[in-house]
């Protein structure tokens, strides 16, 4: 069964996507699958290391399991300070 | 940690450590600078994801407090547009001592750079922009 | 290098470093304790010898421009009577880059401590007063 | 010849030697000898590596030599911060 996940897009993924957000369904299940098919959706090409994802606004691992309904932020590169 | 679109009252938040068994305070400005990389940066922008930004800022900030014989500390970041000479992020530590204090403080502002959800944005004399990744990050650690 | 007699305002004093290509700043401030080697302080008084405080203050100063890669930096530390929770002393370093400015900040604040010639006499709560040596500087250096 | 010294008591020294300053006369060569001789006269006991002394407002070294004249400032362990 497809799962239906929100997607908020960061600084340069937000410029990059040219969107803010989005509702995607998808087949995958865990968050590191999750972040190749959206590098693939919209061409971004930040290695998975230097990037972090949430969900349901806690940060998660990239081994972390996707659910129907959740929402995912992805973040570029961080450059806090 | 708070996140603040702001002005930060540096001499407002170190008052907030003031503690009469506290002997230092290690403290820590990062102001913007006109230069990076070699180029003229004329103006800076904050994004900020607030809510994690600032859970992520509570848990350094707990951390600290479990690795180093401090008191308290303290972190406050801003977000939006910033010009040069601008305080973008304060950290503040009062411990008994000053070696636990300035090396909680560093450890503080070092994952505040690396982990929070900020990115940073400059505008350069050539009329570009450009996000700053976080290489320069990784080698300034 | 500045010793004065009255209060330190930290924010006048950090805007003496205030600087363009200052991307760092890291500060000190020592506080007035109210305990010390298992003693109860009631105040101190910090008798000071301002024309040596201050010219080794300056050549402490000295030193660390020459052996970190800072901008500038600036200390000034009180004499007289103080009273728990005072700030006795305060240091500031600017730099380009933050470890620069927590290296040369420590620096400055280790000897500050060992050379200059100050001399801080506690107030006990049990009536009793003593000058701190520096057997203990040398132990938390 | 014996050489005119004014010597400043500073802190617990001032305190142990009941006098601020004072005219004395001496025949020591060396700042490390003058502090012996000061030691003696006010019963004084904090060891030499604790102290500090001074000559015409200068920090001097143990070794540096002592002049008709000259002002010595006497340092117990100091202990700023």
């Amino acid at each position: 069964m497809k799962k239906s996940i929100t997607v908020i897009y960061f600084a340069l993924f937000r410029e990059k996507a040219g969107i803010n957000q989005e509702v995607i369904l998808t087949e995958v299940s865990s968050v590191a699958d999750l972040f190749l098919e959206l590098k693939y959706r919209h061409q971004l090409n930040e290695p998975q290391g230097h990037c972090k994802i949430a969900i349901n606004d806690n940060l998660a691992t990239w081994d972390a399991e996707i659910n129907d309904g959740d929402t995912v932020l992805l973040f570029p590169p961080v450059a806090g300070g | 940690m708070k996140v603040i679109s702001t002005e930060i009252d540096i001499a407002s938040c170190s008052k907030l450590l003031v503690n009469s068994r506290a002997g230092a305070l290690a403290g820590f400005e990062g102001w913007v600078r006109n230069h990076n990389d070699g180029h003229n940066v004329l103006q800076l922008e904050y994004e900020v994801y607030n809510p994690i930004a600032e859970s992520e800022g509570d848990k350094i900030i707990q951390e600290a407090k479990t690795q180093y014989d401090i008191l308290d500390a303290y972190c406050v970041h801003r977000s939006g547009l910033l010009e040069i000479g601008d305080c973008a992020v304060w950290v503040g530590v009062s411990a008994a001592h000053r070696n636990e204090a300035f090396d909680a403080c560093r450890y503080i502002i070092n994952n505040i750079k690396t982990r929070l959800p900020i990115w940073k944005k400059e505008y350069y004399q050539n009329g570009d922009s450009g996000w700053v990744n976080c290489e320069r990050c990784a080698a300034e650690k």
